[in-house]
């Protein structure tokens, strides 16, 4: 897996929006397996029109987040890799003090980031914060 | 003449470009855009005309009054009933909730209320409420799996369960399907039912003649219908309507109020509670006024040449599934793409600057019934061309064989 | 620095004639004008940006969307409350049945719902339906015979009937006096009851703080604050709010879907149901700015200046009696003119170019205490200067002159 | 009493509309008395928000419209005076044919002619019609 960095790069050196999102699908393969079992209701985002697991901890040792997710469309799969890498890693404070919207906003992916429930991307960012928040 | 270039000139912003393409806007049905007469009626009713409606004795009151009532009569001549049989809403979604609402001492326990599989969720969740106080069931027409009714079996339900309410649509908004609601309402009226009719796709399309078509009641939406957002509209028979309870409570509804208890008005006013649309039930008389100024026969002329083309070159990608029936549509053409989602497919397209839907379109019962979790839907208006249509096609085949990579 | 007529150059209808005279609107606890910020913004979004919200994978919809969610964060803000606590209406009326709707389980019989005798129908007849859903009782809280009403007996009431509800404005729209909401809500919340606030006429005026007030509920009407027809707003609570079953049903409200059942989304969603008024929410938006952009004491001290002018001239006419506070006062005054119908004088001034409202003004309980059949009303808002007064005063004399020939 | 081209001359040759709505108040001053008994709530016109009362019947000899009716406010009182004057001994197919409007227009009383309930002129006319109508 890259880091946020590496995907920043990979996406952002792309020219024209089909080799982008062909490198944001890539990038939505190349995602650790999500186990089956763990796609369950509760791990689903709610308000995305595609279906968007994600499964959130801490590390104990670490105190940083550990998150895996998956989606049942390819370009949400695609830019879901990209929050993962933005907060996974992070402590409680860093999630709080940083936004992986600037991410998107830089790469221009801004209409992904709507609070519309087409692709969602607002409601995953929503729900890794709140986690963050309430635990 | 039919023009179409005329009429796109009316609508500024089918000349905006999205990504950097010209904006191919196939989502009308989901809402259409607004002609400049529309946009500019709302600017001038603030501009000069403002005021609150039907209480003023000053001359802004009295003139906003007349040009709100002028607009219940142009809708009158429009469906071909009476003014005083026409509530404004906020929406088709309210208007169902009003009727769902207004039918409650009507129904017993167990008394059918029949809807079909196609219906959009604003013409079955105020259903489910209704069944919930009363103990009425719901049932509903069944599609066959490309999601088109079956006539026969449709009546035979009809006649066998003997419903007290039959509440369809006149046009699928997720499928384009337009219903044999004439022969529907005739068999629903012959077993006593009461009629409802979910118009949202139909107004501006079908132009429906209510008097003719004899249901009881029939709601649209204005911002499907080239008119302004939060407006809406509710068609009763005078007669039912005004035995109604009233739905929401507040001002210009009641006739005497005292701390402990109201007395109402008559319908209209009695389901018009509170402060109108004032803006936006003037500015849609301007709606209905373009609308009308396209003869019908032009204009399903050219809906059916956009529509055909669209349909005659959608069946040469092979990778595309299409739902719904062909034939007889407003212009709507539902579809998935093998092995892609639908999410995939619309937001490359949106790249070449081609709005079109995805989902279950408010239609989950119709979803599952084909077993399916969602569709592509490009729906068209007035003022689409045979060569967006090209665009939109040359578009879906890129965007397949980028996905298919 | 304060400029009235910065300000009127936003507002081209003041600029207008009305028979030949200059316009006076002194109408505007009835409806404010607009704007041109607002105007030229719900021009702009059809014209540009027109899509429907939330459901969108293409650019337009999630433009709009963007554009129609942000004005609930410049709401919250406004109000310093969470924007989830916001639900988009279409108008105080509608939010205050969606309360008086959603408080329906938590009721008992002969439960107290405690009102004022100053409240709008709004704020009155959807507590009666609800009454009448669960055999709870309504009380009002008296007024005096100038309409006010006497605080320590409120409070007194209030702890002694215990109300489950207590229900009131927070300026009433019929004789502009300020209610002390703030030690009324301490006080029933301190017997544990929810307490609603119509602001429809504060919202504004007053600019309230909800998180200070710390009220259950809250609503306004846009129309009233610089906005357009056929958007209010309603503040919840949060767990209060999402606690209450769904009021309207339909597209956008659902979770899951069936023909027999449905769940729903959380709030706000949950009371969102159909297309809203997209457009005129982002406008409305452009109405919170424009309040905003005037600081809160230059505002009222303007405000306070042309009220005082009104009130102080008004008491040197020897037929006119006044009615309501006129210390605390949002800018309304209410009188009649002895021996002369209130009609009479009202069509009378609209020749001189004077807009008033005459009549009840949705206050049928408050003129039956007052034992009169209704008042003139002059309300003001930002834009009114001294001068329009002195018209207005001019106005009045030649008219009472003329009437008592 | 006048006839309603009387009235009309009497409106039509004021100067300024002080004067015009001091004739109008005269009418309404002439009316012939209405009983106070016939004040009854099935008598008052709904949608007016000043008091107008009406009674209504057909003169058998003649089949013509005999109307009679006040108001507590005096404008609008002399408003109904020129109704009053217009329909009274009109057959009722005289009554469809014909609309007091046109004279308001003409008397440049427009604004009373909207639907608004603040004069209620309009409701006092469809009144009038749908009796004339229904019987
Ligand atoms: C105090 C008060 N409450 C409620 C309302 C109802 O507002 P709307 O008619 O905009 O729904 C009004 C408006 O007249 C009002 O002044
Ligand atoms: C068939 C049908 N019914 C009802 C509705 C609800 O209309 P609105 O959202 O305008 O209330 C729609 C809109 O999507 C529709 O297409």
């Amino acid at each position: 897996m890259m880091n946020i960095e590496e995907i920043y790069k990979s996406i952002a050196s792309q020219q024209g929006w089909q080799a982008k999102y062909r490198q944001i699908m890539l990038l939505g393969k190349q995602l650790p397996n999500f186990p089956e079992p763990l796609k369950t209701e509760e791990a689903r985002v709610s308000g995305c029109e595609s279906k968007v697991w994600l499964h959130l901890a801490w590390d104990e040792s670490t105190g940083c987040l550990v998150v895996i997710g998956d989606s049942d469309t390819r370009i949400v799969k695609g830019l879901l890799a990209i929050i993962l890498a933005f907060y996974n890693g992070k402590r409680s404070d860093e999630i709080h003090t940083s936004d992986v919207i600037t991410v998107f906003k830089e790469l221009d992916l801004i209409q992904h980031l709507s609070p519309s429930r087409g692709n969602g991307i607002h409601a995953i960012q929503k729900a890794i914060v709140h986690f963050s928040q309430d635990s | 003449m039919f023009d179409v270039n005329a009429i796109r000139a009316q609508f500024p912003i089918l000349s905006r470009t999205v990504h950097n393409n010209s904006l191919v806007y196939l989502d009308n049905g989901a809402t259409t855009h607004k002609p400049l007469n529309v946009i500019e009626k709302e600017r001038e009713f603030y501009l000069q005309n403002n005021a609150n409606v039907h209480r003023g004795t000053h001359f802004l009151s009295a003139n906003a009054t007349a040009q709100y009532e002028a607009v219940r009569e142009i809708l009158a001549d429009f469906l071909q009933v009476q003014s005083r049989e026409l509530v404004w809403t906020k929406g088709a979604t309210e208007s169902l909730n009003l009727i769902a609402h207004g039918l409650t001492p009507l129904l017993q326990p167990n008394d059918i209320i029949l809807i079909s599989e196609l219906e959009h969720h604003a013409n079955i969740v105020p259903w489910q409420q209704l069944a919930l106080r009363t103990g009425a069931v719901i049932k509903a027409i069944k599609v066959n799996r490309k999601g088109c009714i079956h006539y026969e079996r449709a009546v035979a339900q009809i006649q066998n369960l003997k419903p007290k309410i039959v509440s369809i649509c006149h046009a699928s908004n997720g499928l384009g399907n337009i219903l044999p609601i004439e022969s529907l309402i005739r068999e629903a009226k012959a077993i006593g039912a009461i009629t409802v009719i979910d118009g949202a796709q139909s107004f501006a399309q079908i132009r429906p003649n209510l008097r003719e078509l004899d249901c009881d009641f029939y709601v649209a939406s204005a911002h499907k219908a080239f008119g302004p957002t939060g407006v809406g509209l509710l068609f009763g028979k005078y007669e039912l309507l005004n035995e109604m309870p009233p739905y929401q409570c507040g001002g210009e509804m009641i006739d005497k109020v005292t701390i402990s208890h109201s007395s109402f008005n008559q319908a209209p006013s009695k389901f018009e509670a509170g402060t109108p649309n004032i803006a936006g039930v003037i500015a849609f008389g301007e709606a209905i006024k373009f609308i009308s100024s396209i003869p019908f026969e032009e204009w399903t002329a050219h809906k059916k040449d956009v529509f055909n083309t669209l349909i005659s070159e959608m069946q040469t990608i092979e990778q595309v599934e299409l739902y719904g029936d062909l034939n007889d549509n407003i212009g709507t053409v539902s579809f998935t793409v093998k092995n892609q989602h639908p999410i995939d497919v619309a937001t490359l397209l949106d790249h070449h600057g081609i709005a079109v839907r995805t989902g279950h379109h408010c239609n989950q019962p119709l979803m599952d019934a084909l077993a399916i979790s969602g569709t592509i839907r490009a729906s068209i208006a007035i003022y689409n061309t045979v060569e967006e249509i090209d665009h939109f096609i040359f578009a879906l085949r890129d965007v397949i064989s980028l996905l298919e990579e």
